[in-house]
């Protein structure tokens, strides 16, 4: 969605280009970040023409079940460090493998109107205001009780949901009055909420690593992605979309 | 009158029969790897611990509130589309189907469209100070919008099945088409209306996008089973397997119970008629 | 009760109109597919005529004007009428038991009274009346499942006079009993009938003579006789009739000698009856009193025709003797010695006297 | 015998028909409450876009394959239980319900426990050089393990109810069990037969949870329509929306092709018998 | 197609044994109940016996012995056989016509025929065929609820007897059928059985004369008679059997002086008749040659017993005067001179002459 994002590109394609890479691989990756892999994925499929890469997407435990179930799979990007942990304690992936490529924090999604007046990670505990967050198993819900221990603040939420797609979609409709959600999410959510950044959101920085997973047989193309993703390229994609740097 | 006595007809073609077992087995067998993968130590701790509890009591209530919701529904929607004739029946049929077709995640979305706090209909609710959403209402309401078109169109089937004789007969004895109604096409059709409610009650046992997206997860109110299971999965792919095993459990019991009952009205349609 | 009637329904080419007078059993006689079932379905309300009108006392049962389906779509200028089936007040015992498959026998039997507000107790008392009048008292607690043909028959019987119409319309209540109950149902009809409205269909005369004042012959959805029940059968007008009242019948013309049939024969009538000359009559002779002979018998006092025997059915003591045009009861005596077989050809007589001869 | 000629009885009570039209508000509302978000501006790119039009042709060309499956299985699985008496029956009534109440997201699980590389029939099938998870074939299974039931369920029902009559006179003619299933039972139960694989046919187009698991989501080769809604819904909620009603559409019109079908046979059981 | 077949059923008090030779028709007769349709349905294969052996020529089609059910559970030792119905060349014509719904009538017809394998084209000829022979050839192309009761059971004549079997079951063929084409159908049907294994079901006595070599008679699940038609007929053993014959009977015990019947009576027997004394003995006396009056006559000629009068039915030019005894035809002038009515004590009277005296 970026035009700029090309130059950065064009280089990486001419160093690439040189290697001669040929094959396809699979990418499972992580729900949200469906459109900067999309957009990834064409970039280095038009600088190494020889070589496609096929996305799937799910929420990352879905992708870790599939893999541990013997999926065909040759990267791995998951949404927070513990999926990833899981593949390497059991030996998908090696060890030493993920790279972290890019990280996110929590920040204040409220209908464009914000009812409640929304200002400060504190007002969510009000009683009036309708909160929603993730629960504490999934990554967005760990960091919320991490930033609530940090703060003190203890919040009493509407409900716990289990993605902050879901999350997103009570605030975006109007049903809840704030939402605890990603900055990545709120930049693609566009005109259907405000975010209101806030920062104690510093607390609990997720990570999102990336790696080959073991069984590739096109280890070589698997690499060069994992590296364009935490390259140059990779980078500025991800910045645009709201990723910070890990 | 062979039909009558003819209990002991029953021509089943071999070549059915072993259709029949693959059939079964495509269906079973998932059940059964699954059981084979659960671990039984941490199964007791796991299904008792006081969430799981909560979401099964919850789901419970839940579903038997949406089969009951279906039933006031489904059977007069069931009469009217098998009975009546009018314009844009077709149409409106094909429309019953829907909650069915939807993902369940984009019905939850219409759902809050209309039901939600800045919905079609829920803007009115709100002024008369009733809220929907994020209560168990919204978790009712969800399981009975994916579970309505099971008891309907099986219901609608059983009754164009029937047909129309015997209630014809029962109004030239004089009854009122509310007592044909009561006592001759709904005991005809029983066999039907118990497997269509219990498709629904299923159904809703099972139901989880439209819950997760119009009623949101909270402990005790809206977090039924198949969403614990969801978060379950997130921190143990295999607990949540387990977990499943308890809805695969409740379910084959309360079908059983279902049908035992359905069987206990002493009124068996295949033998009889 | 009076009852008028009047309807058409051109995809079975059904036009009868039809008056019926308080209390008066009338029975429906007619070949396969008259349109006795459709005339009672029409009554009952079970189909919509395409045009026509039905009074039971003063209440109009339906009022159908011959180009209402197009004026309906065009205006409401012209309203056709029609009262729900369970609001008629008549009760339909129709051609197929169908009794309700998920109650017993006594269930079925209360529904009607139950239906009308009876309270259980009572509709269950009047139930067993019912049942022990048709003969079936042990089997009320019995699912209809579980019934032999004709004790289900018994059990419609019973339904459809538990419910106590004011018009009762029965389609061959008595076809499938055996004939050890059927005389004492009849019987029971009879009383049940005495002082009710109400139309029978049946395919047997001995119905025809035991229940009804009045008979109505319908053949091809069309009323082609009508009167009391004696005149009707004793003086048939059509073959249907005559094959129903087991008489010959011969039709023809009235001429200075005697009746010149259909076929071209000349039949003597009984002195001393006149018939104008050139009027269409029947001649009705019964087959005991026709004779059978191999040769062309000489006696100027009978009345004798030609005919080619098509069948011999045996009757108890007696044969019949069909051929193309008459029927004869002889004895097994006669045919032995004749040595009667289908396709003979044999000379028929009767003695003038025995016939009958009639205006038509 | 009335019934043969009573298609114009049908007496409907009154309140029936308000209940109904309750009913069917309730599931038509949500319906016109996502039409009236839908961004029409937006719309028309956004289903003939490439990845929507990819995922719309595999929707059908696997909901259409997974509906014959449902067939072939399906018909067996509902003659034996409808018709055969056996140890242990009910239970396995109750088990063919499994799928049904299982969250789909376990369902694909258990899929990969018996179909995945790992699993209990997929390690064979490996050795054979098939690998099932993952592919076309996965989307298919997986939307055959979920819509099964509602064919054999109704179906089965429908069994039932027309009972054995028919085929006892079916037989006494001399035809063998195998003609009797073409000739009388199939014909008598076509309504049902259809019905049950209109709701088979739905059911698979809409299914996600168990195609996400156990197929993934590949554009093109598993990502069906369902599967990129939900993957819309991620950067765009009412993209996914508009998506959806594609997804409507397209059941509609199958839903009204297929009882146009029925009709045309020519055959409406609750005018005959 | 010799045909031996014993069965029980506990369930419905049924024990029949019973063998048919090759070629021979059996009638049927029996009140409601009797077990009539359950016997063909046993053939038929659509019921199990609880016990009981059928053989077809040498084809077994069922073989349960008695403690089979106790057995299996046990040991295999004792197997029972049991042949599918589609396999047995049998074929039912059930009391209820249960025409398919779904086919037209051609296929109906056509439906025996295909399912043994006859080409399509073949199979709707010989379907044609039959439809013409039961008079139906208009109605073919009809789906069997456009039709009425009657032509339905035609059709179903013509199914079953278009599938050509071996054994051909008859229940009621002629049940619905009106008085103008029974005989043809009856014609047609005598001259199908003529050279076939086949078992009727009737209450007319009259399709029992004409189409049956031999009569069973059945009475709450047992044989009570059994022996060829006119002397089944002609010298009923039961009330029943009588009944159909229209013949009234006295079951008594053989005295020295003639009959003492089990109501206390003395019947005089035609001279010349012998009797060992203390035999049971029955005595049929048509009620064409029983006379009525009013009061005790005096004619040591004569036979004459009380009577209570339960019921007067007109036939045609007859009225039968049924009492508690004996039934007895009158002309209408007797019962108005006599001022007869139900509940009158009378006299019946016949010659010793006019009744037939037999060993039972
Ligand atoms: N549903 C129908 N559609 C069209 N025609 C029909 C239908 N039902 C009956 N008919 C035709 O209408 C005519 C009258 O039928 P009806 O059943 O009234 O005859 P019926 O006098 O009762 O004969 P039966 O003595 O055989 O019972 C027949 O020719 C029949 O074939
Ligand atoms: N399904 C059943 N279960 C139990 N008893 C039955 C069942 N069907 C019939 N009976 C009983 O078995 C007996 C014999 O029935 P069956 O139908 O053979 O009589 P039938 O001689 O054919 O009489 P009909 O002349 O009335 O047709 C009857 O007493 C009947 O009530
Ligand atoms: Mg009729
Ligand atoms: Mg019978």
């Amino acid at each position: 969605s970026s035009p700029t994002a090309e130059e950065p590109g064009a280089t990486s394609a001419s160093s690439t280009a040189a290697s001669g890479l040929e094959g396809s691989i699979t990418v499972f990756a992580a729900a949200s970040l469906k459109s900067t892999f999309t957009e990834l994925a064409a970039e280095f499929e038009t600088a190494n023409p020889d070589a496609t890469i096929a996305l799937n997407f799910a929420g990352s435990s879905d992708l870790v079940t599939q893999i541990t179930e013997g999926a065909p799979v040759d990267v791995f990007a998951s949404a927070d460090e513990k999926n990833m942990a899981e593949l390497t304690d059991g030996g998908l992936v090696d060890a030493d493998a993920p790279v972290d490529f890019a990280t996110n924090v929590l920040q204040i999604a409220v209908p464009p109107t914000n009812p409640a007046g929304i200002a400060t990670f504190a007002d969510l505990a009000k009683p009036e205001v309708k909160t929603v967050v993730c629960a504490p198993q999934v990554p967005c819900g760990s960091a919320a009780v991490t930033v609530e221990q940090a703060t003190g603040v203890t919040l009493a939420p509407v409900s716990e949901e289990s993605s902050v797609t879901d999350v997103l979609g009570k605030v975006t409709s109007g049903e809840a009055d704030a939402g605890l959600v990603y900055v990545t999410d709120v930049i693609a959510a566009g005109d259907a909420v405000t975010g209101i950044p806030f920062p104690e959101s510093s607390e609990a920085v997720n990570t999102y690593p990336i790696a080959v997973v073991k069984a590739s047989k096109s280890a070589d193309v698997a690499q060069a992605f994992v590296d364009y993703v935490s390259g140059d390229v990779g980078r500025y994609v991800l910045e645009s979309a709201g990723f910070g740097k890990p | 009158m062979p039909g009558r006595r003819s209990s002991s007809y029953a021509g089943i073609p071999g070549w059915v029969v072993i259709v029949a077992v693959i059939g079964a087995a495509f269906v079973v067998l998932p059940l059964a790897a699954m059981i084979l993968r659960v671990n039984w130590a941490e199964f007791i701790p796991l299904i008792t611990s006081e969430s799981s509890v909560a979401a099964l009591l919850l789901s419970l209530r839940t579903s038997v509130a949406a089969t009951a919701l279906c039933i006031v529904l489904g059977i007069p929607m069931a009469v009217v589309l098998a009975r009546a004739e009018f314009w844009g029946q077709k149409v409106l049929r094909s429309l019953v189907l829907l909650p069915l077709v939807l993902p369940p995640v984009v019905g939850g979305i219409a759902l809050l469209y209309t039901f939600g706090r800045r919905g079609l209909l829920g803007q009115s609710f709100e002024m008369l100070g009733v809220t929907i959403a994020f209560s168990t209402t919204a978790v009712v309401l969800a399981q009975t919008f994916v579970a309505l078109p099971f008891l309907v169109l099986s219901l609608e089937g059983a009754l164009r099945t029937v047909g129309t004789r015997y209630e014809a007969v029962g109004a030239t004895l004089g009854a009122r088409p509310t007592t044909v109604l009561r006592r001759i096409t709904m005991p005809l059709v029983l066999p039907a209306l118990i497997s269509g409610a219990v498709l629904s009650f299923a159904r809703a046992l099972g139901e989880f996008g439209a819950t997760l997206t119009f009623a949101g997860s909270l402990q005790g109110v809206t977090r039924t089973l198949p969403l614990e299971i969801y978060l379950q999965r997130e921190t143990d792919p295999d607990a949540a397997v387990a977990l499943s095993l308890v809805l695969v459990i409740v379910a084959v019991v309360v079908v059983g119970l279902a049908h035992q009952a359905g069987e206990f009205t002493g009124f068996r349609r295949g033998a009889s008629s | 009760m009076t009852f008028t009637f009047a309807a058409t329904l051109a995809e079975r080419g059904f036009d009868v109109e039809l008056t019926i007078a308080e209390g008066e059993t009338v029975a429906l006689l007619g070949p396969n597919g008259a349109g006795k079932s459709t005339l009672l379905n029409l009554i009952a309300g079970l189909i919509r005529p395409d045009s026509g009108r039905a009074v039971l006392d003063d209440r109009v049962l339906f009022d159908v004007p011959a180009d209402a389906q197009g004026a309906r779509a065009a205006s409401n200028a012209i309203r056709s009428r029609w009262m729900p089936p369970h609001a008629r007040g008549v009760s339909l015992l129709a051609q197929d038991a169908l009794l309700f498959p998920h109650l017993t026998v006594l269930d079925n039997v209360a529904f009607g009274p139950r239906s009308a507000g009876v309270h259980r107790a009572e509709a269950d008392a009047r139930a067993h009346g019912w049942l022990r009048r048709v003969d079936a008292a042990e089997l009320s607690a019995r699912k209809p499942g579980q019934l032999s043909g004709g004790q289900g028959q018994r059990i419609a019987v019973a339904r459809a006079l538990a419910s106590d119409p004011g018009l009762l319309l029965l389609d061959e209540p008595l076809a499938a009993l055996d004939v050890s109950v059927a005389p004492a149902i009849r019987r029971m009809l009879r009383d049940v009938l005495a002082d009710r409205t109400a139309v029978i269909v049946t395919h047997d005369v001995l119905d025809a003579f035991t229940l009804a004042d009045r008979v109505v012959v319908l053949e091809a959805g069309r009323i082609v006789d009508i009167g009391p029940t004696r005149q009707v059968l004793d003086r048939p007008s059509t073959q249907f009739a005559a094959g129903l009242a087991a008489l010959n019948l011969l039709l023809g013309t009235a001429s200075a000698y005697g009746i010149r049939t259909d076929a071209g024969s000349h039949v003597a009538v009984p002195v001393g009856q006149s018939l104008p000359e050139g009027a269409r009559v029947g001649v009705a002779i019964r087959p005991a009193l026709v004779s059978v002979s191999a040769t062309e018998p000489f006696d100027p006092a009978l009345n004798i025709l030609p005919g080619v025997i098509i069948d011999l059915e045996t009757r108890g003591d007696l044969i019949r003797v069909r051929t193309d045009h008459l029927a004869a009861d002889v004895t097994p005596g006669v045919v032995a010695d004749l040595d009667l077989s289908s396709g003979a050809r044999v000379w028929l007589a009767f003695r003038p006297t025995d016939a009958v001869a009639y205006l038509l």
